[in-house]
C-alpha cells in the first residue's frame, strides 16, 4: 500500500452563497500522477487553491505524509513542497522570467546574488527536464507555452515535491503538451507526486494513473485509470451520455465567400507576423487553421476582423474588397455580415463586468433592433439575450447576472450565441473551446457544424489538432507567419504535426 | 448695557497675516481693554456673506466689522434690512448712513517704504513682491515705485505671486521669487503677499539683504532685516468702530484715511532703529510731510487701472 | 463597481452601511470636538439641526448641494468612461467667463428665462471646451489626461483673472469682479418650495439651477444606463481591448465623454453666479470642483448616490457653517477636519463595516445574502 | 558673462524650486510603483511641514524636526494605507480626505499650540537647515564658468537638497536592485503573483507606503526648515498635486521623475525671472501670461515629446483574493 502524499478530508468552501466545494475527499498517493476532471465551475481551481493555501477552507482537513498540516499560505504549502501552476499564470508580464522564477524565492535581499544563483539553477534545471527558456526574456513576450514552462520552473526552483498544474495543456499545441507530458513523467520518474486538472480525457488517459472527476462542487468519483474509459468519465462528469466525437456529413461547399488576399501583419515590435498570406473560405465549409501558438494566427484572426491594422492585404466579403491597411473598423466588417469569436473571451469578447445581456449585444449595440433611436431598447434586449440563453443552455439562465460569474464555458457560449445569432455569412472563431469543458464543447462544435450546413463559411483557428480535424472540411496549416500546407480532414496527427513544426516548409525551401 | 460687537473675516481667514489678521488684533485690542467679548466669523465661500451678516444682525450683534472689499455686495442689503444695526466696512465704500467705510490710501504707505527702500539700496535697485494680482495689489506697487523713482532707485523689480488664492500662503514660493530679484541686483524687497511675504522676509534676511513688511508691523518677523513696514492700521479701525460703538460715538460715513489721518504709515521700533538713518528718517518725514500737505500726490493704481511711474 | 464582498439585500446595502459609516464619522468627529472642550452631542445637534433644522438651512444645504452635484456628474460621466477629470475645477471656473459675458449682453434686455438658457450653453461649451483640448491630447498623443487637467485648472485661474481685471470688471471698482447682473440674468429662487411645508425662509440662494442639476442627474442615468453613446463608454471604461472589437472609435469615445463632463463641470458655475451672487467674481468656485470627486465616488458614480453624497455635502457645508456660528471654539478649520473624517469613514472606510454586517445577515438567513445558489453550476 | 550670471542664476533657484517636487514625486512613485495611487501627498506634506516646525521650535533642534516631520507624514500614509489596503477603500477618496484633514488640523493646532495664527514660531538659524558651502566654493567663485558653476549650483544648498538628489539613484537602486523593490514592482503589476509566491501583498504594500510618508515628511520640512523659517498655513499651495503630474510625466521612472521635477522647477524660475522684464520679439507680455507659462509649456511638451504613459497595470484597484 503505498503511502499518501496528500489527503484532502471533508474539505468545505464557499464564496458567498457558492459553494464551490462540499465535503470533499480525495487522497492522492506519492510518486503518482493524479487526475482531476470537471465541469467549468466544478470547484477544481478552488480545491487545488485550498490545498496550495491560496484559499482557505471553511472546513476540512488537510494532511501532507500523513502529518496533519494547517496551510494558511502559499508560503506554508511551498515549505511542505507543494508548488502550483496556475490556470490563469501568475506571472509578472513586465518582468523577466529570472525576475519572475525569483519572486518570493530570493535567496539574497540584493538581486544580483539570487539572480546569479537562480540563473544557474535554471540551467541544471533545464538539463534536467529540457526545459528551455530564454532566462532574461520578458515575459508578455513570449507564448504562452514558454510562459507555462516558466510557472512550471517557478514550482520546481522552490523545490516542490508535490506539483499541481490546472490546466496546463488548455493553452498548448498537441506538441507543446507532449513535452510537457514528458517533463511530467520524468518528474513522476524522480518520485514527485503530479495533480493534474484538465478538461481533457484524453490525456487523463494518456499520462494520469487516478482520476477524480468533480461535479458542482462534489468529488462524485475517483478511478484507477485504466480501469476506465473516456465515455465513463464523460458521463460521470456532465451527469449524461456525451458524443465526443462530432459526426457530420459531406461539407457541398458553395462560392466564395471570403477571400484573405496578400495578408501581411506585423505586431507592436515591427516584428512580422503575418507574412503574405491569401486564402479563401467558400460557402458551406468549415476551415480549419493549425499551427503551433504564436505563428501568426492570433494576428492574422485579429487583422481580417479589422481590430489589428495589416501592413498590406485585403479581405473580399460576398465580392466586395475591404482594405485592412487603413482604418478598417471590425463595425464596417461586421456590417458586411462577418462575425468573430475572438480567442480571448476575458479581455476581448466580453466585458467581465457587463449584465449576461448588455455583453450579449456588444459589437452590435448600433443595430437598430436594440435601438430605439439614441437609446438602448432594454425590452429588446433583454428578450433576445433569454432566447439565447435558452437556445444555447447558458447557465445560470439569468441574462442580468454579471458576465464574470459565468464560468468559462459559459462565458464562451454567450459569445458564440452572440455572433452566430446575428446570422452572418462568415463566422471567423479564435479556439472555440479553450478552457471549456467535454459537455460544452460537444454543444459548440454541434453549432459550428450547423452553422456551415446552414451555408455559412467558417474559419475556425484553433491550437488543438482533435478539434481541428473533426471539425474542418479542409485544414490549413499556419507557420511562421505562413500558410505551410492545406490538407483534407483525413490528414493524419503526424503529417499535421510535422508541417505544424515547420518541416516539410524547410525541405521546401530548399 | 454692554455692545455686542462682531467681527467678520474674508475667504482669506482669520490669519492671513494682513488685513484680517489686523482687523482680528484690533478686536482682541478692545477686548482686553474693555473686558467686552466679541464674536467671529470666517467664511469659507462668497455664499455665505449674507448669510452671514445677516445672522449676526439677526442675534443683536452691534456694531459689525468686517474686512475685505467683496463684503460690500451682501453690506448693501442687510444694511437696508437693520437700519438700526452699525456696520464697518474695510477697504471697500458702502454708501449707507448706518455704514461706516473704511478705505486706505496704501498707495501714500507704500510710497514712504519707497523712498525708504530707495535710500537704503545700496545697488539703488529695489523689489516688490505681490500676492494675488489684483488691483489692490498694485496699488502697493504702484505707490511703492513712484517714492522708490522719487528717491533715485534706478530699477523696481516687480513680481506677482500668482493667480489663485494660493499666492497668499506660498512662502516658498515668494522666499524665491526675494532670492530671484536679489539675484537681479534688488537689495530692498517690500512684500505685500500675506504669508507669501513672510517667505519673502524670510529669504532676504537669509541673504543679508533687507525686506519691508506690509499691513501690520512686521519688523519684529526677521529683527534687523527688516527695514519697515507699511502698517495700514485696521486694527484701529476696528478698535475704533467699537470702542465709538460702546461710547455712543459712532458715525456712518466714508473714512478715507491716508498718512493725514493716520490710516497708513511706516513702522519704526527697536527692530530697525539701526537701519534707519537720519538722512533716511529726514527723506521720509519730508515726504510724509509733502503728501499730508497735497504738494506730492501719490497716483491710485485704481483709479486708471494704470501706473505713471 | 463590484465590491469585494457577496451582495447584501439593496436597502442594507445602499441603506445601512452608509448610515453606520457616517454614524461612525461622527463619532470620530466628536472627539475633535471634544478635544477643543465643546460638547460632541450638542455639536451634531447643532450641525444636523442647522442644516436640516429649519426651512433656512435646507434652503442652504440645498443651494451647496446643487453645485456638488454637477461637479459630482461631472466627475463620473468621465470616470465610467476610464477617464479621470480631475480638471471640473477649472472646467467650472472658465464657464463663469461664457456666463458672465453672456449675462452682462442681455442682462438688461432679456428676462431671465430668455438669459438662463443661453447661459446654460454657453456655460456648457466652456466647460466642454476646457475639457476639449485635454481629451484630444489623451486620445491622439496619449497624454495623461490627470497632468493636463491639473494644467488646465492652473491655466484657467489665469485666464480668469486676466478677463476679470482686464475686461469684466468694471473701471474704477475695486473688486476683481462683473458688475452685479440686473433681474435679466438673476435666477428665481426655490425657497417657496421648502416654504410650502410651512417653513420659513428669511432669505436663501436656494435657486432654479437646483432643478436644472436634477435634470441633469437624470439624463446622466439615461445616458449612461440608457443610449447607446453610454453604453460605449463604459465598454471602453471597462476594456479597451472589447472596445476596438466592438468598433468603438477610442478617440471619437474619450472626447465626447470628456466634452460631456467638462459641460457638466461648467454648468456648475450657473449656481453660485447667477443663482446666488449674481456677478462674476475671482475664485467662484472655491473648490467645488474638487469635492465633485469625492461627492462622486462616494456616490458610486450612480446618479442617485451622487445627488445623496451631494446633499450630504451639502449638508457639510451648511451646518459646518452653524457650527462655527453656534460654538465660538469650533473655527472653519474644525470643519474642514470634521469634512475629511466624513470622506474618510462615509468613503474611503466604506467597506470596514461590511463583513461584520454580512456575518450578521448570514447568521439571520443564508439565502439572503448576495449570489443565487443557481450560479455555480457549470456548462 | 551677465547672461551666463543669469543663467547661473535661474538654474540655482531652480533646483531649489524642484526639491520639494522631487521628494514628493519620489514619494508617490514608491506607493503607486507598489499600485496604490496617492492624491494625498498634498496633505502629508502639509502635516510634515508643520509638525518639522513645530517640534523644531519646541526642541530647538533642527533633527529633531526632521524626525517629527518624518514620523507624522508617515502615520498618516499609514491611515491611507489602512483605507486603501486593509479596508479596500477606493485610494483617490481616501486621499482627498487626508488632504482636508490635513489641511485643518495644521491651522487648527497650530493655533492652539502657538497662537500666532497657525503660523509656528519663526525659526533660528540653529532650528533650520542651513546651506552647505563646499570646500573652496568661495576661493573658486572668482574662476570663469566653473566656477560659478560650482559655488553657485552645486555648492551653498541645505542638506535636504543633497538628500532629494541622492534619494533619486538611492530609489533606482531600491527599485531595481533590491529584492524589496522587485517584490514592490510585482504588486503593483500583478498582485496575485506576489500573493501565490506566499508574500503578503497587504504588508509589501504597506512598505511602500511607509517609504512615501518619510519622503513626504522630507519634503515639508524642507519647505518649513529650509525654504521658509517656519511654518505657514496651506503653505504646500498645490505642490502635492504638480508633483504628481511629473510623476506621470516621468512614467513612474525615478530619473525621469529627477528630470521632470527640474523642468516644472525650471519652468517655474522661468516665469519668475522674466516676469514684468520685456521680450525680445515678442516685447512685454502679461503677467498673467507668465504665470500660466510653466503650465502651457508643460501640456505642450507632454503632447509634443513625452509619449503615453502606462500606469503600474494594478494601480488603483484594491487587491481581492476572493471575489
Ligand atoms: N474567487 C472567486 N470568488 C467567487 N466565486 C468563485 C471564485 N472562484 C470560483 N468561484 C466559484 O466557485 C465555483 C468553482 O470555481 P472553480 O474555479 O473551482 O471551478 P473550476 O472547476 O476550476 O472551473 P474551470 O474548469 O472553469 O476552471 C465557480 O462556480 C465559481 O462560481
Ligand atoms: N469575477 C468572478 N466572480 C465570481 N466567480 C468567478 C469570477 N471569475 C470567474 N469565476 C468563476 O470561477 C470559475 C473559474 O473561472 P475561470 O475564469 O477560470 O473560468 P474558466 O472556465 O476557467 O475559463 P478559462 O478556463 O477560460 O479561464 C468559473 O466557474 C467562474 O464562475
Ligand atoms: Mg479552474
Ligand atoms: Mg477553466
Amino acid at each position: 500500500m503505498a503511502q499518501a502524499a496528500i489527503e484532502l478530508i471533508g474539505i468545505n468552501k464557499s464564496f458567498g452563497a457558492v459553494r464551490a466545494n462540499r465535503d470533499i475527499n480525495l487522497e492522492i498517493v506519492r510518486g503518482t500522477i493524479h487526475g482531476i476532471v470537471g465541469e467549468n465551475g466544478a470547484g477544481k481551481s478552488t480545491l487545488m487553491s485550498i490545498l496550495y493555501g491560496f484559499y482557505q477552507a471553511d472546513s476540512g482537513e488537510i494532511r501532507v505524509g500523513g502529518q496533519p498540516a494547517s496551510i494558511k499560505s502559499p508560503n506554508d504549502a511551498i515549505a511542505l513542497g507543494i508548488g502550483m501552476v496556475h490556470q490563469h499564470f501568475m506571472l509578472v508580464d513586465n518582468f523577466t522570467v529570472l525576475e519572475n522564477v525569483i519572486l518570493g524565492a530570493e535567496s539574497d535581499a540584493l538581486l544580483k546574488k539570487s539572480i546569479a544563483k537562480a540563473r544557474s539553477e535554471l540551467e541544471r534545471l533545464e538539463r534536467e527536464y529540457g526545459l528551455e527558456v530564454d532566462p532574461d526574456a520578458i515575459i508578455e513576450e513570449l507564448p504562452v507555452g514558454l510562459q507555462q514552462r516558466v510557472e512550471i520552473l517557478k514550482a520546481l526552483y522552490r523545490g516542490a515535491e508535490i506539483l499541481i498544474l490546472d490546466e496546463p495543456t488548455g493553452v498548448l499545441t498537441p506538441a507543446e503538451a507532449d513535452h510537457l507530458f514528458r517533463i511530467l513523467k520524468q518528474l513522476k520518474e524522480q518520485g514527485k507526486t503530479i495533480v493534474l486538472i484538465t478538461h481533457k480525457l484524453r490525456e487523463i488517459m494518456a499520462i494520469t494513473d487516478t482520476v477524480s472527476v468533480m461535479r458542482q462542487g462534489t468529488m462524485v468519483a475517483t478511478r484507477e485509470t485504466r480501469k476506465t474509459t473516456v465515455e465513463e468519465l464523460a458521463e460521470l462528469m456532465v451527469g449524461r451520455r456525451v458524443l465526443l466525437r462530432v459526426e457530420k456529413g459531406e461539407a457541398e461547399a458553395g462560392g466564395v465567400k471570403l477571400a484573405v488576399k496578400n495578408l501581411t501583419v506585423k505586431d507592436s515590435r515591427g516584428v512580422t507576423m503575418v507574412d503574405d498570406i491569401s486564402f479563401d473560405v467558400r460557402a458551406g465549409e468549415i476551415v480549419g487553421i493549425a499551427g503551433v501558438a504564436g505563428n501568426g494566427q492570433s494576428e492574422m484572426l485579429e487583422a481580417i476582423s479589422g481590430i489589428r491594422r495589416a501592413v498590406s492585404g485585403s479581405v473580399m466579403l460576398d465580392g466586395k474588397p475591404i482594405d485592412l491597411t487603413g482604418a478598417a473598423d471590425p463595425g464596417e466588417l461586421r456590417d458586411r455580415g462577418l462575425a468573430h469569436v475572438p480567442e480571448d473571451r476575458h479581455h476581448v469578447g466580453l466585458v467581465l463586468a457587463f449584465e449576461e445581456n448588455e455583453n450579449s449585444i456588444l459589437g452590435y449595440h448600433d443595430d437598430p433592433r436594440y435601438l430605439w433611436g439614441p437609446f438602448l431598447n432594454i425590452d429588446a434586449i433583454r428578450d433576445d439575450a433569454r432566447d439565447k440563453i435558452t437556445k444555447y443552455d447558458i447557465r445560470p439562465a439569468d441574462c442580468r447576472l454579471k458576465t464574470a460569474n459565468f464560468s468559462g464555458g459559459n462565458q464562451q457560449k454567450i459569445v458564440l450565441a452572440r455572433e452566430m445569432e446575428q446570422d452572418p455569412g462568415v463566422l471567423i472563431v479564435g479556439q472555440p473551446t479553450r478552457g471549456v469543458d467535454v459537455g460544452a464543447i460537444e454543444f459548440i462544435h454541434k453549432r459550428l457544424i450547423a452553422m456551415r450546413d446552414q451555408g455559412k463559411a467558417v474559419l475556425v483557428v484553433s491550437v488543438e489538432l482533435d478539434e481541428i480535424r473533426s471539425l474542418s472540411d479542409r485544414i490549413l496549416v499556419m507557420f511562421a507567419g505562413r500558410i505551410v500546407g492545406e490538407r483534407g480532414p483525413e490528414a493524419t496527427e503526424g503529417e499535421l504535426g510535422l508541417l505544424m513544426a515547420g518541416v516539410e516548409h524547410r525541405e521546401a525551401a530548399e | 448695557a454692554d455692545i455686542q460687537p462682531a467681527l467678520l473675516y474674508d475667504l482669506g481667514g482669520k490669519f492671513d497675516k494682513s488685513f484680517n489678521e489686523a482687523s482680528y488684533n484690533g478686536a482682541e485690542k478692545f477686548k482686553a481693554e474693555t473686558g467686552i467679548a466679541y464674536v467671529e466669523f470666517e467664511v469659507s465661500n462668497a455664499t455665505q456673506r449674507e448669510q452671514a451678516l445677516r445672522r449676526f444682525a439677526e442675534d443683536g450683534r452691534n456694531p459689525i466689522a468686517m474686512a475685505g472689499f467683496s463684503w460690500a455686495d451682501a453690506l448693501e442689503k442687510i444694511a437696508v434690512e437693520f437700519p438700526e444695526t452699525k456696520f464697518a466696512i474695510i477697504d471697500m465704500v458702502v454708501d449707507k448712513p448706518n455704514v461706516r467705510s473704511v478705505v486706505y490710501k496704501e498707495q501714500e504707505g507704500s510710497y514712504l517704504v519707497g523712498v525708504m527702500a530707495a535710500m537704503a539700496s545700496k545697488t539703488k535697485k529695489v523689489g516688490f513682491i505681490g500676492g494675488m494680482d489684483i488691483p489692490l495689489i498694485r496699488r502697493f506697487g504702484c505707490g511703492y515705485v513712484g517714492g522708490a523713482k522719487a528717491a533715485g532707485a534706478t530699477d523696481v523689480i516687480q513680481n506677482m505671486t500668482g493667480d489663485t488664492p494660493a499666492a497668499w500662503n506660498d512662502p516658498a514660493k515668494g522666499g524665491e521669487i526675494a532670492k530671484t530679484q536679489i539675484d537681479q541686483g534688488a537689495d530692498v524687497i517690500y512684500a505685500a503677499a500675506g504669508g507669501t511675504g513672510v517667505g519673502v522676509l524670510q529669504a532676504a534676511a537669509d541673504a543679508g539683504k533687507l525686506g519691508i513688511g506690509v499691513d501690520s508691523n512686521q519688523n519684529g518677523l526677521q529683527p534687523g532685516k527688516v527695514l519697515t513696514s507699511m502698517v495700514k492700521r485696521v486694527d484701529v479701525a476696528v478698535y475704533n468702530t467699537f470702542m465709538d460703538a460702546k461710547n455712543d460715538k459712532f458715525t456712518g460715513g466714508i473714512n478715507d484715511l491716508g498718512l493725514k489721518e493716520g490710516g497708513v504709515d511706516y513702522a519704526m521700533d527697536d527692530n530697525n532703529k539701526a537701519l534707519v538713518d537720519d538722512a533716511m528718517k529726514a527723506a521720509v518725514e519730508k515726504a510724509k510731510a509733502d503728501i499730508i500737505a497735497g504738494t506730492v500726490k501719490v497716483h491710485d493704481y485704481m483709479s486708471d487701472n494704470s501706473c505713471p511711474y | 463597481m463590484s465590491t469585494p464582498y457577496a451582495k447584501l439585500p439593496a436597502w442594507a446595502d445602499y441603506g445601512l452601511i452608509p448610515v453606520i459609516n457616517l454614524l461612525v464619522a461622527f463619532v470620530v468627529a466628536g472627539f475633535v470636538v471634544l478635544l477643543v472642550g465643546e460638547n460632541p452631542f450638542r455639536a451634531a445637534a447643532v450641525l444636523v439641526e442647522g442644516a436640516f433644522g429649519r426651512g433656512q438651512g435646507i434652503a442652504f444645504t440645498l443651494f451647496y448641494a446643487t453645485t456638488f452635484i454637477f461637479s459630482g456628474l461631472s466627475v463620473a460621466v468621465a470616470a465610467h468612461c476610464g477617464l479621470f477629470n480631475i480638471g471640473g475645477e477649472g472646467q467650472g471656473y472658465i464657464a463663469g467667463l461664457g456666463i458672465g459675458i453672456v449675462c452682462l449682453a442681455f442682462d438688461s434686455v432679456l428676462p431671465w428665462w430668455l438669459t438662463f438658457p443661453i447661459a446654460i450653453i454657453a456655460a456648457a461649451a466652456m466647460g466642454a471646451l476646457w475639457a476639449l483640448i485635454p481629451a484630444y491630447l489623451q486620445a491622439k498623443r496619449g497624454s495623461h489626461i490627470v497632468i493636463t487637467t491639473i494644467m488646465f485648472n492652473f491655466i484657467a485661474a489665469s485666464v480668469m483673472v486676466r478677463a476679470l481685471v482686464g475686461y469684466l470688471k468694471p473701471p474704477a471698482s475695486m473688486a476683481p469682479q462683473t458688475r452685479t447682473f440686473l433681474e435679466g440674468a438673476q435666477l428665481p429662487k426655490l425657497n417657496w418650495v421648502i416654504e410650502l411645508f410651512g417653513a420659513k425662509i428669511r432669505s436663501a440662494p436656494f435657486n432654479i439651477s437646483f432643478l436644472l442639476a436634477l435634470a441633469m442627474a437624470f439624463l446622466v442615468w439615461v445616458l449612461i444606463w440608457r443610449t447607446r453613446l453610454g453604453y460605449e463608454m463604459r465598454t471602453y471604461g471597462h476594456s479597451s481591448k472589447a472596445a476596438r472589437y466592438a468598433g468603438i472609435s477610442e478617440t471619437r469615445i474619450i472626447i465626447i465623454a470628456m466634452m460631456i463632463s467638462g459641460a457638466l463641470a461648467g454648468m456648475m458655475a450657473l449656481n453660485p453666479t447667477m443663482g446666488d451672487q449674481h456677478n462674476v467674481a475671482l475664485e467662484f468656485v472655491s473648490g467645488a470642483g474638487f469635492v465633485g470627486i469625492a461627492v462622486a465616488l462616494m456616490g458610486r458614480l450612480h446618479p442617485v448616490g451622487i445627488v445623496l453624497a451631494a446633499i450630504l455635502f451639502g449638508m457639510l457645508y451648511q451646518g459646518g457653517a452653524e457650527l462655527a456660528f453656534e460654538m465660538p471654539a469650533i473655527s472653519r478649520d474644525m470643519i474642514v477636519i470634521i469634512q475629511g473624517l466624513v470622506i474618510l469613514f462615509a468613503g474611503a472606510l466604506e467597506h470596514m463595516f461590511r463583513p461584520y454586517v454580512q456575518a450578521l445577515f448570514a447568521s439571520l438567513s443564508p439565502r439572503s445574502v448576495g449570489m443565487e445558489a443557481v450560479k455555480g453550476k457549470g456548462a | 558673462m551677465d547672461l551666463f550670471n543669469a543663467v547661473i542664476q535661474v538654474l540655482d533657484s531652480t533646483i531649489r524650486l524642484s526639491v520639494p517636487l522631487l521628494l514628493a514625486c519620489l514619494a508617490g512613485l514608491y506607493s503607486e510603483r507598489a499600485g496604490i495611487f496617492d492624491i494625498g501627498l498634498e496633505g502629508k506634506m502639509l502635516v510634515g511641514a508643520f509638525a518639522g516646525a513645530a517640534a523644531a521650535s519646541v526642541f530647538h533642534s533642527a533633527y529633531l524636526g526632521l524626525g517629527m516631520a518624518i514620523l507624522i507624514s508617515v502615520a498618516f500614509a499609514l491611515v491611507h494605507g489602512f483605507a486603501s489596503i486593509t479596508h479596500r477603500g477606493n485610494q483617490i477618496v481616501s486621499g482627498v480626505a487626508i488632504n482636508f484633514i490635513a489641511a485643518g488640523s495644521t491651522i487648527m493646532l497650530g493655533q492652539a499650540w502657538f497662537q500666532q495664527g497657525g503660523r509656528t514660531p519663526a525659526l533660528s538659524s540653529d532650528e533650520r537647515f542651513g546651506a552647505i558651502i563646499w570646500p573652496g566654493a568661495d576661493a573658486l567663485r572668482s574662476v570663469p564658468i566653473l566656477g560659478p558653476i560650482y559655488s553657485e549650483l552645486i555648492s551653498g544648498h541645505s542638506v535636504l537638497v543633497y538628500v532629494a538628489f541622492l534619494a533619486v539613484p538611492f530609489t533606482w537602486w531600491v527599485l531595481f536592485r533590491t529584492r524589496f523593490g522587485l517584490r514592490m514592482r510585482a504588486v503593483g503589476e500583478n498582485p496575485a503573483a506576489v500573493d501565490t509566491a506566499g508574500i503578503s501583498v497587504a504588508w509589501l504594500r504597506y512598505r511602500a507606503l511607509i517609504c512615501t510618508g518619510v519622503l513626504t515628511g522630507i519634503a515639508g520640512a524642507y519647505l518649513s526648515m529650509v525654504q521658509n523659517g517656519g511654518f505657514v498655513k496651506d503653505m504646500t499651495a498645490g505642490k502635492g498635486y504638480i508633483a504628481l503630474a511629473a510623476l506621470i510625466f516621468a512614467k513612474w521612472k525615478p530619473v525621469n521623475a529627477m528630470f521632470a521635477c527640474l523642468l516644472f522647477g525650471f519652468l517655474d524660475a522661468l516665469s519668475i525671472r522674466l516676469q514684468g522684464t520685456p521680450l525680445p520679439l515678442i516685447g512685454k507680455v502679461p503677467v498673467q501670461l507668465m504665470q500660466a507659462l510653466p503650465y502651457i509649456l508643460t501640456v505642450i511638451l507632454l503632447a509634443g515629446f513625452i509619449g503615453k504613459a502606462i500606469p503600474p497595470r494594478a494601480g488603483g484597484v484594491p487587491y481581492v483574493k476572493e471575489r
